[in-house]
């Protein structure tokens, strides 16, 4: 097992670099922020070049590379461009608080309420639950996001003025006792978490279906039940366990939507997280933190899959380390 | 157990081919064969439609009765801010969208199949590293980069859009093709062809590809439906195709403005998506159970 | 004299086991190791042993299916070890292979005509026309109705199956044909037909078998010889008749006596051998046999036992025949 | 309880299944008996239904499959009439029953301790250590060396062989009356073939138990089998002892198989076979009259016309043919 560890982790170094670089060179195809100043005759080709220079763009590109990435390394991650100049680091941690609480919020509520509901789907296959369920789940994969954000807000935020319709919190609510704020944000986080689980609910009920199908149909169920189990213990104990475990990798796979999906519905709610700091910094060139943004989103990609795969190793016996 | 109860098969007097079985287990696929029709119907009011209907696409109408007109017998959908007819541009708007989701598929479906047949066959040192690049550009979330990508390559075009979303589109399909040519080069038949003299392209592309063709057709169907939404997304960041050639995303992604006077201007375009996109998503689960090799030994 | 068509000295095969954080070769798998025979012109070679025995691998490494590890591959005189993929193309005509799986070794997507006409295609044998004509001719020989060639596998069973796993291994005249284990798939009824199918194709184009089984009483019906393999080794060599009447390793003796027999009357003497073959991984010292040997010496697992001839044409590698 | 008692009596069991492409009749009209403490063998081709009898007698046909008549008497009483409930306490520990892949027939993610505790201590209700105990007693038994470490081992972690053994610990764990056999040393070598039926001949010596062995080969029922029964498309066509079945077949599809096996006992000669020609038919497409009748080198226009119905020619010597061969 520690072998199989230290590898999985030894092999993302190269990934990690890898993306990095990629990831440079395209944002590097945009062009240095300030040659685009040019533009403005206002602004002296002096003070261009002054600000290059400051900036580290007159570099050749693989030094700049070098360069960037070891400052990265070594924790001094720059300032914004744009930003009135300020640390990388703190908008960024500013942003990523309110991404990770509002699409964990997501990624439990798609997992409690899905996986369940795949399950019983397979045992009832072919029932009006699975019917019901199967519809309900396409039709989760082929809503549009961004407008399935704007429909619940024309009715919930519009129509009925049940739930503000974007934003974080009520103006003046900072300084409000604990359990007020917490009532007053979950009133905002109702909508954007509906609409960023849906799409994986509706992948996830088919993936834990076809993933507990596919163990319905095993020998070692029929031994389990020429022993004489009652049903029950055959699904629980003898299915479900085997289901779990491709289920396990859910977790790696639902990164990628979330973070795309969280960029959208960030946009649609008026929610200032990764999301929306990555799409201004990439719309507003500043490079940076646009590469702070993107790496970082990356990476916790990359980490995603490799507690899948450890997971996975772990709930499945049948995988050697060796 | 029914496999290896029917196993003696009696060779019927119909050539039973491939596609004449995939066909007859589609039928069965309800769902499947009323997403085809469907789609069908969608496609051709698209693509002639547009013929019939009594308006133009930017054709405005008198600024003070046509403006953000509600649904009604004259302008089905109703009209935008501009005072054009909704329903002839959503049929526009489909052609655009219904192109960037077939071209970008079939663009990163090239690119997925050459990468996963080549880096699944020979295996090795071409394998490895074709597939760490996949890996990197797995890690690397799409839409913002899209969005780069967008200002970086000239133009405002639909083909633009066509690119940038195969670009980031083809991974998905060269893993699956590559685990599939992984499995089917060690297959017997392989072996046999490999045995008769037959050349690595050879077994490639005439023995392995038609074999790997159900998963490539299936994961092309759902891909459709995907782009689609992929566009719309875009253009709701204001990345998509540009105004004035109409798209689904970009009708919405105008409409939002009229969001609180005019809710026909989302949900019109919006329900085209949908509707398109469960479509395409049927279809290909149709197809899917339908090519189970399973089925077929 | 007896013309060799194919002689095999010393072959090697061995699988690396990729492992450890750099993915080194940690171990290998000795699939085949050092494996000596001969096959003569137009007779049946049969290579018998259990799985894990390394009888596949040997097959697919003679027709350079698989690359062998070391040893020598001699084709009527030429040594094809080193043959590259171009060089080994014009060969091929001489030498096919029929296989296991009637349902894995006929590519799902092409008609049953395609499939037997494509060894033609490859080499540019004839015309077009010529072509058709010989896999219809093809197909009737093997028999199956040639208007069958339009359909697709999936619509014949498994024994018709093979029947054109035969007429495509046939079409080029090769004249060394391996048979891994051509009929091990088929129902008992459907079995027979394709035995006599062989061997009456065998008799009228004078072919030349490597017959690879484990099923014996086929192995005695088919052969003209048979070599024993066990966990990688062969380990004795005789006549058909001269093998199935005295056999001399304890390997082929036990191997023999486990043979059910159908004759409920039938008592004989059984050796049930114990344990389970090892690791082709990590083989016992020695002689590769000693851990489940009931004659196993001190001696065995000290030593590897020599190929001794006992009888013309009949050796065995055991350390009982070199101390009688 | 008297040693010729009859344990298992099949009556014109029917098993059909109903697919998209029609009706399949694996088992239609099957027949026999198993008395106690006898090895019984069902034998025929892929197809013959021969496992789908087995697996009704369990009652775990699957759908599309459906036992739709006959009566399926055990000790007496017909398990068809059983509730779901009954049958429950019947499987596993008055009838038990092994498959031929031991590779996927043991669940991956249990150890085989857990698998095999699991059916003592459901059966038997006793408690968790107990179980443990009669778990390794039964290790032992099937001769799995170093029981107690067997015992905390995952299937993928033991070869076929072993599996098997296991596999047998488990369906004799509660002592059964029958234990059902289905193709259980078809996928394994010879020489671990030998040491399985050695193994099972053994085990029902020492504990008295009936066997069905169900299985396609000949050669392996000549050595197990008290009684043999010859199934093809869905019927019996043959029951005799095994020495009436091997020295005097009646039947001819019988003879037929007999006489295609080769004989390793026999010098090598250059005849062909003597093969059974043609192939088992489509179960969509039934012969009229004999379903063998097309196959047959005997049949007469009566075979082509009417369905036989099994006789008793001598006693205990059941065949389904017009034209029996002589004796």
């Amino acid at each position: 097992m520690k072998t199989y560890v230290t590898k999985r982790i030894l092999q993302m170094i190269p990934l990690f670099i890898g993306v990095a670089l990629v990831t440079f060179l395209i944002l590097s195809l945009v062009g240095d922020p300030f040659t685009q100043m040019m533009v403005n005759p206002r602004i002296r080709p002096a003070d261009i070049a002054r600000l290059k220079h400051q900036w580290g763009f007159d570099l050749p590109i693989y030094l700049r590379f070098f360069k960037w990435f070891w400052s990265m390394l070594t924790g001094n991650w720059g300032l914004s461009i744009f930003a009135g100049g300020r640390a990388v680091t703190e908008l960024v941690g500013h942003a990523i608080g309110w991404t990770l609480k509002f699409s964990l919020a997501a990624f439990i509520l798609a997992f409690v309420v899905s996986v369940p509901i795949g399950i019983y789907s397979a045992i009832r296959q072919y029932t009006l639950f699975d019917y019901v369920f199967t519809g309900f789940s396409f039709f989760g994969m082929s809503m549009p996001t961004f407008w399935f954000g704007f429909v619940l807000l024309m009715i919930f935020g519009l129509k009925l003025h049940w739930l503000p319709i974007g934003g974080i919190m009520t103006p003046g609510m900072e300084s409000a006792p604990f359990f007020a704020r917490v009532l007053d944000q979950a009133k905002y986080f109702i909508l954007p978490v509906i609409v960023l689980s849906f799409f994986q609910m509706g992948s996830w009920m088919r993936y834990t279906r076809s993933s507990m199908l596919e163990v319905v149909h095993q020998d070692y169920l029929r031994t389990a039940r020429a022993k004489g189990l009652p049903e029950r213990t055959v699904i629980v104990k003898h299915a479900l366990r085997n289901a779990l475990i491709p289920i396990v990798t859910l977790l790696g796979l639902a990164l990628p939507g979330l973070i795309s999906g969280a960029m959208i519905t960030e946009t649609v709610f008026a929610i200032p997280g990764m999301g929306r700091l990555t799409l201004n910094a990439m719309t507003s060139n500043d490079f940076p933190l646009a590469m702070a943004c993107l790496l970082i989103e990356s990476y916790l990609l990359i980490l995603g899959n490799l507690v899948a795969d450890l997971l996975y190793a772990m709930v499945d016996p049948r995988i050697k380390y060796s | 157990m029914i496999g290896e109860l029917t196993q003696q098969k009696e060779v019927s007097t119909r050539v039973e081919g491939y596609w004449y079985l995939v066909g007859k287990h589609l039928k069965k696929h309800k769902l499947a064969v009323f997403s085809m029709f469907l789609l069908a119907i969608i496609v051709l009011l698209c693509v002639f439609g547009p013929y019939f209907t009594r308006y133009t696409m930017n054709e405005m109408g008198n600024a003070t009765t046509d403006v953000l007109q509600a649904p009604s017998s004259r302008h089905w959908f109703g009209t935008d801010e501009l005072g054009r007819d909704v329903f002839t541009r959503v049929l526009l708007g489909g052609r655009i969208s219904l192109l960037v989701g077939f071209s970008s598929v079939f663009s990163a479906l090239l690119v997925g199949i050459v990468v996963g047949a080549y880096a699944g066959y020979y295996g090795g040192i071409l394998d490895a590293v074709l597939m760490r690049f996949t890996d990197i550009m797995f890690s690397i979330p799409v839409l913002p980069l899209l969005v780069v990508l967008s200002s970086v390559i000239p133009g405002a075009g639909v083909w633009k859009i066509v690119l940038i979303i195969a670009i980031f589109g083809w991974m998905t399909d060269a893993r699956i093709i590559r685990g599939l040519f992984l499995s089917l080069r060690e297959s017997e038949f392989t072996e046999a062809a490999r045995a008769i003299g037959v050349s690595n392209a050879g077994i490639i592309w005439r023995h392995l590809l038609p074999n790997a063709l159900a998963p490539i057709i299936v994961s092309a169907t759902l891909g459709v439906g995907g782009n689609i939404i992929y566009e719309a997304a875009l253009s709701y960041l204001g990345f998509g195709v540009m105004p004035p050639t109409p798209s689904w995303g970009n009708i919405l992604q105008n409409a939002q403005y009229a969001m609180t006077i005019a809710p026909w201007l989302v949900w019109t375009p919006g329900l085209a998506i949908l509707i398109t996109a469960i479509g395409f998503n049927f279809l290909g689960d149709g197809l899917r159970d339908a090519m189970d090799p399973r089925l077929y030994r | 004299m007896a013309t060799r068509l194919v002689e095999v000295q010393k072959l090697k095969k061995w699988f690396p086991i990729k492992g450890g954080i750099f993915s080194m070769t940690v171990a290998s798998v000795r699939a085949v190791d050092e494996v000596s025979f001969f096959i003569n012109q137009g007779e049946t070679l049969s290579l018998v042993g259990e799985s894990g025995s390394g009888k596949t691998t040997t097959g697919r490494t003679i027709l350079k299916l698989l690359q062998p590890t070391s040893g020598k591959i001699i084709y009527k005189g030429k040594d094809i070890t080193k043959f590259t993929a171009d060089q080994m193309r014009p060969l091929r005509r001489n030498m096919q292979i029929m296989f296991q799986d009637p349902y894995g070794s006929l590519n799902p997507r092409m008609p049953v005509g395609d499939i037997i006409r494509e060894p033609l295609d490859v080499h540019s044998i004839g015309t077009r026309k010529e072509r058709q004509q010989a896999v219809a001719t093809m197909m009737e020989t093997v028999g199956l109705r040639p208007e069958y060639e339009k359909r697709y596998p999936h619509e014949f069973s498994g024994g018709q199956r093979q029947r054109i796993g035969v007429a495509r291994a046939l079409i080029i005249n090769p004249e060394l044909l391996v048979l891994d284990e051509p009929i091990s798939a088929l129902d008992v009824s459907i079995q027979s037909q394709i035995i006599n199918l062989l061997q009456e194709l065998q008799q009228r184009l004078n072919l030349t078998y490597l017959f690879i089984a484990h099923d014996l009483a086929v192995v005695r019906h088919m052969s003209d010889r048979v070599a024993v393999m066990y966990l990688g080794k062969i380990v004795e060599t005789a006549d058909n008749d001269e093998l199935f009447d005295h056999p001399l390793h304890p390997y082929t003796q036990a191997l023999l006596s486990a043979v059910p027999v159908p004759d409920p009357e039938a008592k004989r003497e059984r050796v049930i051998l114990q344990g389970d073959v090892p690791s082709p991984v990590n083989p016992p010292s020695g002689c590769h046999f000693r851990t489940r040997c009931p004659y196993a010496m001190p001696i065995c697992k000290e030593q590897e036992p020599a190929m001794i001839e006992v009888a013309p044409g009949h050796t065995a590698a055991c350390h009982l025949l070199t101390k009688r | 309880m008297e040693k010729n008692e009859i344990l298992v009596d099949v009556k014109d069991l029917q098993t059909y299944f109903f697919t998209d492409d029609g009706v399949v009749k694996a088992v239609d009209g099957m027949g026999f008996t198993i008395r106690r403490g006898e090895v019984v063998a069902l034998v025929g081709e892929s197809g013959c239904g021969k496992s789908v009898a087995s697996l009704s007698i369990m009652r775990l046909i699957d759908k599309p499959g459906k036992i739709i008549g006959g009566e399926l008497l055990f000790e007496g009483e017909d398990l068809l009439k059983k509730t779901e409930e009954e049958m429950r306490k019947i499987r596993g520990s008055e009838i038990a029953m092994i498959f031929q892949e031991p590779m996927t027939s043991l669940n991956p993610v249990y150890t085989i301790g857990n698998q095999i505790s699991e059916a003592i201590s459901l059966h038997q209700k006793i408690h968790a250590t107990e179980a443990k105990k009669r778990t390794i007693e039964m290790l032992h038994l099937v001769g799995i060396p170093e029981p107690e470490r067997r015992f905390s081992q995952y299937p993928h972690e033991m070869s076929g062989g072993m599996r098997q053994r296991v596999m047998i610990a488990m369906a004799l764990s509660c002592n059964p009356e029958l234990l059902i056999s289905d193709e259980a040393t078809t996928a394994l070598d010879v020489t671990i073939q030998a040491q399985i039926l050695d193994l099972m001949r053994g085990l029902q010596k020492k504990l008295g138990m009936a066997i069905l062995i169900i299985t396609h080969n000949l050669a392996v029922v000549a050595e197990m089998a008290d009684t043999i029964n010859i199934a093809y498309a869905g019927k019996i066509v043959e029951s005799a002892s095994a020495k009436d079945i091997f020295k005097s077949p009646r039947h001819p599809y019988t003879y037929g198989l007999l006489q295609s096996i080769p004989k390793f006992t026999e010098k090598k000669t250059n005849e062909p076979l003597p093969a059974i020609e043609g192939m088992v038919p489509s179960p969509y497409h039934m012969p009229k009259g004999c379903y063998f009748n097309p196959r047959c080198p005997c049949a007469t226009e009566k075979c082509r016309e009417e369905e036989p119905e099994i006789v008793e020619l001598t006693p205990g010597h059941l065949v389904r043919c017009f034209h029996p061969i002589e004796s």
